[in-house]
């Protein structure tokens, strides 16, 4: 097994997704640069954060026609596990393989901040370990981060069981206009899977919180589920 | 020849920044502005100067890349 | 005037330069200049560049220990942190361009300050950003305030590296002169450093990022003038940062920096190619040939004048072991980057500059560079000194103790800075342990034990009462920050801003300021080994407060001792420390309207006791938090380490006075908590008077002191706390 | 009555945003298009008919709040 870490022009959490792999949860992975064409060898790969292009189009919108981004959405067919993390997500829904779009923060500012979240799904590439109603803490750092569908296809989502966080108090209670929904995300949505379930979207981010002396754990319960995912 | 091409948000979709400025033009005492709301304008130049096929050309930029059409709607100034 | 006509007197004057260096520059050159090489000039003999009024003072700090590897000189100072690694520090100011439009010149004073370290061949992993405002209820300081910070956040954020800490003051004295300080760190290893030296006869010269348009001309020429009445007409300048193509630039870099092509780079900073070419060929004394026609431009019609003086953003010059060029340009290709060879590496101990085959430029280097003007400039006592310095303290008398805390607590000097550290990304790259909220930042090193603890320190109210011994405390609250993590100085950068050195009074703030950083510095042994002046922060005849900004760089031997701020139920809270502590010159004081009065005794012996009690009590492992008492009094210390632990506190205060202890303001004290056992002893062997103020009690904060009370929630109390600046920042 | 304010960057300023997109439109092909630089576009609803009066006020919104004259320019279609 091994996952590939997708290096765009302007990641900047391509390391730090690498780390948590590969020295924290133990999953073999390697950075891959986004002109790359082939994803043969891997079976995962993760889109990591940061601002793909500078962001200066929209939040991952200049990086979805990136070579790799073939493979990815192979990935996503074959039912390969994809994780979006915050520029990856806004990544996976400008490229159409995850519904929706991360419009502005609600407040026009970049946040950067703990949020809590709601498990809402027992996915059991990316979710073994956590269970519905589950609340874990994970930071976010995003400026465009604000979720937004139409009202079909987030009928769609709920009824699919495609909601896989999202955004509550720290005792799991939603409140849609709120501080505990700081970005103004429709429906509170953190994160969002394909219909298959092999693809992850998601704005917090599950690599900085994998070690006790960051401040949790929280973010171990992704990567451990994804690597039991592989070795069964 | 030179063409614009206007993006901006469908209605129903909400406008954070449009609502923002809109209030701080009221505070402003902007009273008689009573609605707004921010689009991108994008300034092209092109290398041609067949209407029709600069049209086609933006279309085609619009669709693929300069507008995402689940929240924003375009269009195109010759 | 065309660019390779004759320059006059009078050109010489509107650039800047005066009669005397006018005829210093007909005396090296023995000819007079054409108006690039007059351009070159002024912008190298400008104060920005040249230092010309503060290099006699600057020779006085301290710049070595063992752990310094570079010192004052680079674009970067460097220390060691064990055999293998090094960090690359300094910290600059964009203090006029960020005035002028607060969004792009805070974010390209950002960019500026990241390639002074990457340009090294470290990796930038933690920014800092020390601001200073004038009263936000000012017209436009709200906008000034977002802007900057806005800025900040833009290219820190996209570029990829956490800020993780800084300071943000409010005083009139800022009103017209708005101060922004960015302070950046990256690590290295000790074997893969570059300097920004040109050698190697014959070695190509390469010019990288960016292309060169006529943003900032004459960028540090402003930065080296007061602002007066037409600034309308240097708005132009104004430059917009890219931290995209920053971004690229600094894989790229540090991706050939790998390999053996480099010789030397420097980036395009302020003076843009003029400043980089000339340094660099001075410090590898070597020449330099440049082909001006080959740069890179972005506009049209460009001439040698502007494309020396441009300050476009996002640039570099590198110079390439010969035989190297197709690997160097290889990396750039796959960043999508574009790299020029526009010039090489001669042994003349000139740049020659060719434009349409003309030779346009035909300097010495020398006389240029070591032989900048340098200035002792008049000094005169200012005579608000002795009338300000007053020995009787201030009483000021409370009436409704719980309303008037209330009030100071929303004063936005003592308000929380989360509304500005939440829109800057602080825990990218993964290995911040201590976030914005502590005394100093702390960041580990993956695969080390130790950490790197950061802070950025200055109380420019004592600076403005006394230069000198404001300065020191600058310096020694740096240091108390950094024990208060548990952390020991290594380094010092600093960032001098003061008003209009040609006025003999700020001239003299200036040389007593130096006297006090160096003292205190050399007490601790602390070496200096970067740092940046800006002067002329002065408007219409005023300057600002003298504001020696202080950037310290701290070790913690052990990263896992470090505070929690989970304390027991029903341990104690602690005063540690003594010594003069005074109403008059605290901030409290004005924020009564007061300004006055003699600062509080210097002791660095007493802060010398308290830093190793700190350090000692993490190494130990007594302390669960140390707070250290600084702007805003004990007062403020108990109320942030509330905020931090959220856990109840329940203190009972008799002291004689009340307001004094509460609100005054001294040196040399912290807040600790933890193991009270542990900390009793310590204290003892440590000497350092000890005084129980209360203990970790309810969910409340609850404080008595004489008659006067109060008590409130975590949540009412956040509300306050956030109040004063976040109404400014919605 | 409706109306549309451009504000745009002065032509001699950096426009990161716009050389960007320029680059992408040009990997992905559209090598007719030559330049592009992005602006800003606010749509204003305004609770007046006079045409004059409009423009004024737009310009008066434009120089307080929504132009930075400092890199921008604007304009005002009715
Ligand atoms: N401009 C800023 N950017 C980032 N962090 C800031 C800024 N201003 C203040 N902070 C953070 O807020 C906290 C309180 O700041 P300050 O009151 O200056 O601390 P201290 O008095 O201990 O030096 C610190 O952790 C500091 O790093
Ligand atoms: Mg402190």
């Amino acid at each position: 097994m091994k996952v590939a870490v997708i290096v765009f022009p302007g990641s900047n959490c391509d390391f730090d997704v690498y780390y948590a792999l590969k020295e924290v949860s133990g999953i073999p992975a390697e950075l891959v640069w986004h002109k790359e064409k082939s994803l043969k060898g891997f079976n995962g790969a993760v889109l990591p954060g940061g601002f793909s292009y500078g962001d200066y189009l929209r939040a991952g919108a200049i990086a979805k026609f990136s070579p790799v981004m073939e493979e990815v959405k192979k990935f996503a067919l074959e039912g390969k596990p994809v994780l979006g993390i915050c520029n990856g997500f806004q990544i996976l829904t400008e490229a159409g393989i995850l519904p929706g779009a991360l419009l502005r923060n609600k407040n026009l500012k970049f946040l950067c901040q703990d949020v809590y979240l709601r498990v809402e799904n027992k996915n059991p590439i990316f979710m073994k370990y956590l269970k519905e109603g589950d609340v874990i803490k994970l930071p976010i750092a995003h400026m465009d981060g604000n979720y937004f569908c139409d009202e079909e296809t987030l009928k769609d989502l709920i009824e699919k069981g495609q909601i896989a966080f999202r955004y509550s108090s720290p005792d799991g209670e939603i409140k849609e206009n709120s501080k505990f929904n700081p970005n103004g995300s429709l429906y509170s949505i953190a994160g969002v899977l394909n219909r298959e379930g092999n693809v992850l979207g998601m704005m917090p981010h599950p690599e900085r919180y994998v070690e006790k002396l960051l401040g949790s754990k929280d973010g171990l319960y992704i990567f451990k589920s994804l690597k039991k995912f592989f070795t069964g | 020849m030179k063409a614009k091409l206007e993006v901006f948000l469908k209605e129903t979709v909400l406008d954070p920044q449009g609502k923002a400025i809109k209030e701080a033009l009221e505070k402003l005492g902007f009273d008689k502005i009573v609605d707004l709301r921010v689009g991108k304008i994008f300034y092209v130049e092109l290398d041609l100067e067949d209407r029709e096929k600069a049209k086609e050309i933006l279309e085609e930029a619009a669709e693929k890349l300069l507008c995402n059409k689940i929240i924003e709607s375009y269009k195109i100034i010759l | 005037m065309k660019y390779n006509e004759p320059a006059s007197l009078k050109d010489a004057l509107s650039l800047g330069l005066t009669k005397a260096e006018w005829k210093k520059i007909l005396k090296f050159l023995k000819r007079i200049p054409n108006f690039t090489e007059l351009g070159i000039f002024s912008a190298l003999w400008s104060e920005h560049c040249s230092y010309k009024s503060s290099k006699i003072y600057l020779k006085k700090f301290p710049t070595k220990s063992r752990r310094v590897l570079q010192g004052p000189g680079e674009n970067a100072g460097i220390i060691k942190l064990d055999e293998e690694l090094c960090v690359v520090f300094k910290m600059e100011s964009h203090n006029h361009p960020s005035y002028i439009e607060p969004f792009q010149g805070a974010a390209t004073g950002v960019g500026g300050i990241l390639r002074d370290i990457f340009t090294m061949g470290a990796r930038p992993i933690a920014n800092m950003d020390s601001l200073f405002f004038g009263d936000l209820k000012e017209q436009n300081m709200a906008y000034l305030l977002n802007g900057v910070v806005g800025g900040i956040a833009f290219y820190g954020n996209c570029i990829g590296v956490p800020t993780v800490g800084g300071q943000t003051l409010f005083y009139n004295s800022y009103n017209n002169n708005i101060l922004v300080n960015v302070f950046c760190l990256g690590i290295a290893k000790q074997n893969e450093i570059f300097y920004g030296k040109a050698k190697g006869k014959g070695n190509p010269l390469f010019y990288v990022g960016s292309k060169t348009g006529r943003d900032g001309i004459h960028g540090a020429t402003m930065a080296s003038e007061a602002f007066e009445e037409d600034l309308k007409e240097k708005k132009p300048n104004v430059q917009i940062g890219d931290p995209f193509t920053e971004k690229l630039l600094l894989e790229a870099l540090l991706e050939i920096m790998k390999g053996d092509s480099i010789e030397g780079i420097q980036d395009m900073g302020a003076a843009g190619l003029t400043s980089s070419s000339f340094e660099m060929a001075d410090r590898g004394g070597s020449g330099l040939v440049l082909y001006l026609d080959r740069v890179p431009l972005r506009e049209k019609g460009m001439d040698p004048y502007e494309i020396m003086l441009s300050e476009s953003q996002e640039r570099m010059l590198m110079v390439v072991k010969k035989g190297k060029e197709k690997e160097v340009l290889e990396v750039f290709k796959k960043w999508d980057l574009d790299a020029v060879e526009i010039g090489y590496v001669t042994d003349t101990g000139k740049v020659e500059g060719y434009f349409k085959g003309e030779k346009v430029i035909d300097l010495d280097i020398k006389p240029l560079v070591s032989g900048a003007p340098k200035y002792r400039r008049p000094v005169k006592k200012p005579s608000y000194f002795e009338e300000l310095n007053r020995e009787e303290d201030l009483k000021i008398e409370i009436k409704n103790f719980e309303e008037e805390l209330v009030d100071f607590l929303k004063n936005p000097n003592n308000s929380s800075k989360k509304s500005i550290y939440r829109q800057y990304d602080h825990q990218v790259q993964t290995n911040t342990v201590l976030l914005p909220s502590f005394d100093s930042a702390l960041l580990r090193v993956k695969g080390k034990k130790y950490g790197i603890a950061i802070t950025s320190d200055v109380n420019p109210l004592w600076c403005y009462l006394n230069p000198k011994e404001g300065s020191s405390f600058a310096v020694a609250e740096a240091v108390r920050n950094l024990a208060s993590i548990g952390a020991k100085p290594i380094g010092v950068t600093d960032c001098l801003n003061f008003g209009n050195p040609e006025n003999p009074e700020v001239m003299w703030q200036f040389k007593e300021s130096i006297e006090g950083l160096t003292h205190a510095l050399k007490y601790f042994k602390i070496p200096v080994v970067s740092g940046n002046v800006s002067f002329y922060n002065e408007t219409k005849g005023k300057s600002i407060w003298p504001t020696p900004t202080i950037g310290m760089v701290g070790f913690v031997s052990n990263i896992k001792k470090i505070p929690d701020f989970k304390p027991e139920e029903g341990s104690s809270i602690f005063l540690a420390g003594d010594g003069e502590i005074r109403l008059s010159s605290s901030s409290f004081s004005v924020h009564k309207g007061y300004l006055l009065g003699r600062i509080p005794e210097l002791d660095l012996e007493r802060e010398r006791k308290l830093q190793n009690f700190l350090i000692k009590g993490f190494g130990k492992g007594f302390f669960s938090g140390a707070h250290d008492i600084s702007e805003g009094g004990l007062i403020i210390s108990l109320i942030e380490i509330f905020m931090l632990s959220k856990k109840g506190m329940e203190m009972e205060i008799s002291s004689g006075e009340n307001t004094l202890f509460l609100f005054g303001e001294g040196g040399g004290r912290a807040v600790v908590f933890g193991d009270d056992r542990g900390i009793l002893n310590l204290s003892k062997e440590f000497d350092i008077p000890i005084q129980k103020l209360g203990s970790f009690k309810g969910r409340d904060f609850y404080l008595r002191a004489g008659g006067w009370k109060f008590k409130a929630s975590f949540e009412e109390i956040e509300d306050i706390m956030e109040e004063g600046l976040s109404k400014y920042m919605e």
